[in-house]
């Protein structure tokens, strides 16, 4: 019985939990209080992925209001994958959290900072479960606005001019998606992605609609950083807190990738301008200067954390170039690869949390001797590292085959190229990291070992564990990948 | 006739493109928030404008009344008016925040800042 | 129209900050009047009191605490951005040459989802205001975010610039005792607003209630009624005002507005409707959907005053 | 014990020697007694997977399913039967050579040394035992990755720079070139697994074919085919034991037996054979033998020798593979055996006379057969086994190749070999008689590199070759038996020789 709401518990429960926060105002409750909601999300997203797998797609109409009149929630493969990357994510930073949080931010604050927590994950969740583009913005904000105030709760002052530039672009591109929603409810009559693939094909040959598209695309371009509308990104993970960091480099952007990929494929399915349009073509390009460029950038970083940041920048071009192949296996392969690389970047930006935590610092000039004085910690970075660089039997290298073969069934010889110079670009940035690590002596003075508490290697190490896991045995993930592209091409439902 | 049905819209998009103006040229950050502000007003004009029906009235139900304008995009904007107005509150305290730190709030002094740091 | 051209126009020429911000506050209130002729009541409400009202305040104390001038920059007008906003605005009158034109009843949005609401929800719901009925409603699940992310910005201003350190307190309020003095020695003002302060706390609770049959709501009404306060504090003092309504209550009436509204939401879950589900909360549709939505109101209500109050005191209470 | 299991042991035992070791790490004879019986048991299983797969079997072990379609498993055939064996062999030499060795050198962080050393060796256990490319490739980043730290083991500038050019050269072939020739063939055929007579035949145009080959070999970088070669002079930075087995055996011979590998089973000797367009490579094979032979001409250092030579060698097996025929394949299988007992047996002996003597340059070794007797021996063996004289090993596999360029109707290619021969002659063969038969005295007076020696250690009074005494007695085990290989395999070339023609005829 129950488990029939489950689609609107698994936004609402975080929701909920939040003003319950504010209302405890201790900040061990709060985090217990968040702690046990994500993981109770998890256990939803779960079940829901279970559901979706073995019966297809969930409705769940608000209010049992019909669509198009109420707002429905649409479940498919594709968003029930992206529940369960938010929600283990988000229960994996929990207990890594605890600790991070009480070093990086003032104690009267962090009730405030898990209600913000929560909120953000609720608005993710609502981004990746709705089926209602008008619903999909208001979530947009709920966890945009919460990532802002998330962002400049960093100790460095540059968090918040990080956090109000993030809040300038990151308004303007979800007033250009509300501008291209306008003009699309204007053609059509209808908000609900469902109705709108089955109304757009009629008028998509309007200029209103093309518009339309493309303000979409500015808009959400914006908000998945992608190049040249990245600006935003690097200070912002550079200097958010480190739990912040993890968490929505691991999932605020992946969500931005998804709501790309589902007005894409799902709300413009029908339409198929990608077959027609240069869309394509311009997105390729973007992606692969994405991915070339923010590699340089970040080969010339001495903040690991800012390396690590660009180095995002460059993975969401691999998945925009799998988006922009319009070909099941290139979106297969942007599909496991979100997947893939939240795993591997949260561990990496978790593991920059460790070295926050106990060294205090994220300069280059600081890892000196870090192999042998945290090697718990230096070890999960480069076994991250080695998944950045895409070797096998980490999960890095499985998307990374997916999207070459991608590229060749298409016959994009300078993708495929992309691709490899991409990934010898971050071997070159990861193993500026590990030299100084372990080829060099620990400065005078420093402690012998002092590794971070145990409650924050378990989460990091669950992490990294779980990206040679599926790297190892990759075809749950890529079945689900698969069936998931496959629905987006699919009729619409 | 058409052109004359187009002109709202078309102003609408002037009244846009000024408040995106202002959010990029300008430096002061004070000012980009009202820039922002203008845009995301217009946008919400823009909305309004598409739900009105010619002879209709206000989407309340009354005797003798057939035609109503769109209540919809109304509902839609009230929402983004209310997000309109936290974004601003939001920014704002980070403006504060920001004019402690760097004790100025022009964009290219805060850049010339951050790259002494 | 042609006038908030031009006010946004001169927004973007002039340097005083503080004309800036009251020209801000003039365009939205030549834009509430604008929904007004458009048949928007509800929104021209709301935009008269969000974007004339708590923005403007907002901004004004923002600029109080920073800088009223804008520094001329010495570089020329950045080019590209003329140019990336041209080319934008090109692109969007390029859109334009395929909408239905202004008012035309045959558009299609006149003629997809809308019919339902207007000529159904008089039965489903049961309320001549169409627009709290989709508001509350049929798309109450929006307005469940929209109240979460005035939630999330209360919780986020408060996060910002909460809880200045203590001792060193120069701070806005001096700058509102300034202005204090003078108004106080307006008697005028202050009697008058000691009698304006009830009314409009109690045409607050008005718009309150009367949402679902006029124009109003929780929102225009939550805000009034934060208004109200804010008032009061502009004109005695904010630390009287902390003692009327002090912050520990703002904040538990905060989180106690947004969980009505999603309590009612389960309420209907678990009774065996889906979330948000009002038809279920009483024996017969329309009952249950008016309890419902007059509560959710409420919710929002409470909700957008406390927010409103909380972001004014905080900001009010910054160091200069 | 079924050979299945011992299959999986066998690649098992290594890795799990490379958890043993750091924890023995503190008492360093338990840790070597590791060492050595992890080498043992490897040895052990090898020989029990040996009489099935001689048998003409071909046993199998499925381990799981990576990628949808895409499996992980391990299938052992001859030729990669032949590649375990050695490396299973020689682990065992070499450890009993790196006890003497690293001890003798006082080597810093010997617990990590011989961790990854256990690594590495795993690594080639599953190259050899692959079942598939996709497999294959997994432990073949697995080498790379694990022998890195073994390069870079001295940590001082120098060898950091060396370890990133190996890792550069390594890494960027791998994943520039062959990855992406990996994920090509799967588009293509929708299966990597090794297959007899390949699985290209008819699933791809001339063009493609050449094109895969090309981004095979030269994405093969352990080959060291030339221009991707410079990462194994820049090796030879690691310790001796280092060079001898994975840059003389494991990782180099991994190279070229994935080459050989590739050749055979994907693209199919018959099938390569018709397209006939891997005859360029055979040029650039060639180009390499003679070129590389050059440079070790003018390397004065003895381990950059070496290396050079190495490239050279290597390059008989890649130009054996390039031939496509029957017999050059055999003549490639067996030189990857031949050249593997040759080449270590020169390592040892040179890292003999850095410890012993210390002196690493050619031109300081006049004499030193005087005072090294059995070293400078066993360096001679290794020599004449290299080049390929009787009564060595190494004789029965340049035979082959040349019956190979004689089955292929290339005189111009034999001539090849005939002309590399004498260069090997000519920079090998002096080292040991100027060692046996020039004086002490007629070493050309102190200079730099000698007084940086002597800075080294005062005991040895190395200005007078009496002074110096044998290489420690585990190293003279070592390098006894590995020379004495080279003549066994001379004698008894049989089992290897069995086994390639099985590969070329099954």
């Amino acid at each position: 019985m129950i488990a029939a709401q489950y689609p609107a518990l698994q936004v609402v429960l975080a929701l909920l939990a939040a003003p319950v926060c504010l209302i405890l105002r201790r900040p061990r409750a709060a985090w217990a209080v968040a702690t046990v909601i994500t993981w109770i999300s998890l256990a939803i997203a779960l079940s829901l992925l279970g559901r979706v797998w073995e019966t297809g797609v969930i409705l769940y109409p608000m209010g049992d209001w019909a669509a198009p009149w109420g707002i429905e929630y649409q479940i498919d493969t594709v968003n029930a994958f992206m529940l369960v990357i938010v929600t283990l994510i988000g229960s994996v930073v929990m207990p890594f959290a605890r600790a991070s949080v009480e070093a990086e931010i003032e104690e009267e604050r962090i009730y405030l900072f898990y209600c913000m927590y929560l909120l953000n994950l609720a608005g993710l969740l609502g981004i990746a479960i709705t089926g209602d583009v008008f619903n999909l913005f208001v979530f947009l904000e709920i966890s945009s606005l919460s990532s802002y105030v998330m962002i400049s709760l960093g100790r460095d002052q540059r968090a918040l001019t990080a956090a109000y530039r993030y809040l300038v672009m990151g308004t303007i591109g979800a007033t250009f998606y509300i501008i291209g929603v306008g003009m699309m409810y204007m053609m059509t009559g209808t908000l609900n992605m469902a109705d709108l693939a089955t109304i757009l094909p009629a008028v998509a040959d309007s200029r209103t609609i093309q518009v339309a598209l493309g303000f979409l695309t500015v808009g959400l371009g914006l908000k998945l950083a992608l190049f040249p509308l990245h600006l935003w990104l690097p200070n912002a993970y550079t200097y958010a807190p480190s739990a912040v960091t993890v968490f929505l480099a691991a999932t605020g952007t992946k969500v931005a990738v998804y709501a790309f990929i589902r007005i894409f494929f799902t709300v413009f399915g029908g339409v198929e301008v990608f077959n027609a349009g240069f869309i394509p073509e311009i997105l390729a390009v973007l992606a692969a200067l994405a991915m070339i460029g923010a590699s340089v950038v970040a080969i010339y970083q001495t903040d690991v954390k800012r390396l690590l940041a660009y180095s995002s920048i460059a993975q969401i071009g691999y998945m925009v170039l799998g988006i922009s192949m319009v070909t099941v296996t290139g979106l297969a392969g942007t599909i496991v690869h979100l997947f893939n690389h939240a795993i591997m970047k949260g561990g990496l930006f978790m593991a920059m949390g460790c070295i926050l935590f106990k060294i205090g610092s994220v300069q280059l000039d600081q890892f000196e001797g870090l192999g042998k004085r945290m090697p718990v910690t230096m070890a999960a970075f480069v076994a991250g590292g080695f998944s950045l660089i895409g070797v096998p039997l980490t999960v890095g290298f499985v998307s990374k085959w997916y999207l070459v073969q991608a590229a060749l069934e298409k016959g994009w010889w300078l993708a495929v190229a992309a691709i490899l110079v991409s990934s010898l670009l971050a071997v070159i940035y990861i193993w500026r990291v590990v030299e100084v690590a372990y080829f060099r002596p620990p400065p005078k003075g420093s402690a012998e070992v002092s590794e971070a508490p145990l409650s924050m290697l378990v989460p990091l190490w669950i992490l990294i564990g779980a990206s040679y896991y599926f790297g190892i045995d990759a075809t749950r993930t890529l079945d689900i990948a698969f069936v998931a592209a496959e629905t987006l091409f699919g009729p619409p439902q | 006739m058409e052109f004359l049905g187009l002109l709202n819209y078309w102003i609408i998009i002037v009244l846009m493109m000024t408040g995106f103006y202002i959010v990029i040229a300008h430096n002061n950050l004070v000012k980009k928030i009202v820039g922002l502000n203008i845009f995301q007003a217009s946008v919400f004009v823009f909305y309004i404008t598409m739900a009105k029906v010619k002879g209709g009235t206000a989407p309340i139900l009354a005797e003798g009344i057939e035609v109503y304008s769109n209540p919809l995009p109304h509902v839609l904007i009230l929402t983004a008016i209310v997000v309109g107005v936290a974004t601003t509150a939001l920014g704002l305290a980070l403006v504060i925040r920001i004019r402690d730190a760097y004790g100025t709030i022009e964009d290219d002094e805060i850049e010339a800042r951050e790259n002494e740091l | 129209m042609v006038f908030m051209a031009a006010t946004s126009f001169a927004v973007a020429r002039l340097r005083n900050l503080f004309g800036v911000v009251m020209l801000t506050g003039i365009f939205s209130l030549m834009s509430a009047v604008l929904y007004v002729v458009l048949d928007a009541v509800d929104v021209a409400f709301t935009e008269a009191a969000v974007g004339a009202g708590i923005a403007t305040v907002l901004m004004l104390g923002t600029l109080a605490l920073t800088t009223s001038e804008e520094r001329v920059s010495e570089a020329g007008k950045p080019v590209w951005a003329l140019a990336l906003v041209v080319a934008t605005g090109l692109v969007l009158i390029y859109g334009t040459f395929d909408m239905p034109p202004f008012g035309d009843p045959y558009a299609p949005i006149h003629h997809h989802v809308a019919p339902r609401y207007l000529e159904k929800s008089g039965q489903e719901i049961g309320l001549p205001n169409v627009v709290t009925s989709v508001l509350a409603s049929y798309r109450g699940y929006d307005t469940l975010g929209e109240v979460f992310v005035i939630f999330t910005a209360a919780c986020g201003v408060l996060l910002i610039i909460g809880r200045p350190k203590r001792g060193r307190r120069r701070t806005l309020r001096m700058k509102v005792g300034e202005m204090r003095h003078g108004m106080r020695q307006n008697v005028i003002l202050r009697v008058v607003s000691k009698l304006l302060i009830p009314f409009i706390l109690v045409f607050a609770l008005y718009v309150q209630w009367h949402g679902d049959f006029g124009p109003g709501g929780g929102f225009q009404a939550g805000i009034i009624f934060a208004s109200g306060f804010i008032l009061y504090a502009l004109i005695f003092d904010v630390d009287t005002s902390r003692m009327v309504v002090p912050s520990g209550v703002t904040r538990l009436v905060l989180a106690l507005g947004v969980m009505l509204y999603t309590g009612v939401g389960v309420a209907g879950l678990l009774r065996g409707g889906n979330f948000l589900n009002y038809s279920v909360l009483a024996e017969e549709q329309t009952a249950g959907q008016h309890l419902g939505i007059l509560l959710i109101e409420f919710g929002v209500g409470l909700t957008v005053a406390a927010a409103m109050i909380t972001i004014f005191y905080t900001f009010a209470r910054q160091e200069h | 014990m079924t050979v299945e299991l011992a299959i999986i042991l066998a690649v098992a035992v290594p890795f799990a020697g490379a958890v043993l070791i750091p924890l023995a790490g503190a008492t360093p004879n338990l840790r070597e007694t590791v060492t050595l019986v992890c080498a043992a048991i490897l040895l052990y299983l090898v020989s029990v997977i040996y009489p099935a797969v001689a048998a003409g079997g071909v046993p199998e072990v499925y381990l799981f399913e990576m990628l949808p379609g895409l499996s992980v498993f391990f299938l052992v055939e001859p030729l990669g039967m032949i590649f375990a064996g050695i490396a299973s062999f020689l682990w065992i030499a070499t450890s009993v050579y790196s006890i003497g060795y690293m001890r003798a050198h006082n080597e810093e962080n010997q617990t990590r040394f011989y961790a990854y050393f256990a690594i590495a060796l795993g690594a080639t256990m599953g190259i050899a035992f692959a079942g598939n490319m996709l497999t294959l490739f997994i432990f073949y980043e697995v080498l790379t990755l694990s022998t890195f730290p073994l390069v870079a083991h001295a940590g001082t500038e120098d060898a950091k720079r060396a370890g990133r050019v190996y890792l550069g050269i390594l890494l960027g072939t791998s994943i520039g070139l062959l990855l992406l020739a990996i994920i090509w063939t799967w588009t293509l055929t929708g299966t990597l697994d090794f297959t007899d007579g390949g699985i290209l035949a008819g699933k791809a145009d001339g063009l493609t074919v050449g094109i895969l080959l090309a981004l095979y070999t030269f994405g093969i970088g352990k080959a060291a085919l030339m221009p991707f070669h410079r990462w194994l002079p820049a090796a030879m930075v690691a310790p001796t034991p280092v060079s001898a087995l994975l840059h003389a055996v494991a990782v180099v011979k991994a190279g070229v037996f994935t080459v050989v590998k590739v050749v055979i089973y994907i693209f199919g000797i018959d099938f390569l054979f018709d397209i006939g367009v891997s005859e360029w490579l055979q040029y650039v094979a060639a180009a390499t033998i003679l070129i590389a032979s050059l440079v070790a001409m003018t390397r004065d250092n003895l381990k950059a020798r070496l290396a050079y030579s190495t490239i050279s060698q290597l390059s008989y097996i890649i130009l054996g593979a390039m031939l496509v025929t029957d017999l050059g394949i055999i003549g490639s299988g067996m030189h990857i055996a031949m050249h593997a007992f040759g080449k270590i047996t020169l390592f040892f002996c040179a890292g003999a006379f850095m410890i012993a003597a210390h002196k690493t340059e050619i031109s300081q070794m006049r004499g030193i057969g005087r005072a090294m007797p059995l070293t400078t021996l066993a360096f001679f063996i290794g020599s004449l086994s290299v080049i390929g004289l009787p009564p060595m090993g190494g004789l029965w596999s340049k035979w082959y190749l040349a019956l190979g360029t004689l089955e292929a109707g290339k005189l111009g290619l034999l001539g090849v070999l005939m002309v590399s021969s004498l260069l090997n002659v000519a920079y090998l063969l002096p080292i040991p008689f100027r060692g046996f038969f020039s004086s002490p005295q007629e070493n050309p007076p102190p200079e730099s590199s000698h007084d940086h020696d002597s800075e080294h250690g005062h005991t040895h009074d190395h200005d007078r070759p009496k002074g110096i005494k044998e290489a420690p007695v585990a190293c003279l085990i070592a390098i006894g038996v590995t020379s004495a290989g080279c003549l066994v395999l001379f004698f008894f070339p049989d089992p290897v020789y069995e086994l390639m023609r099985m590969v070329v005829a099954p």
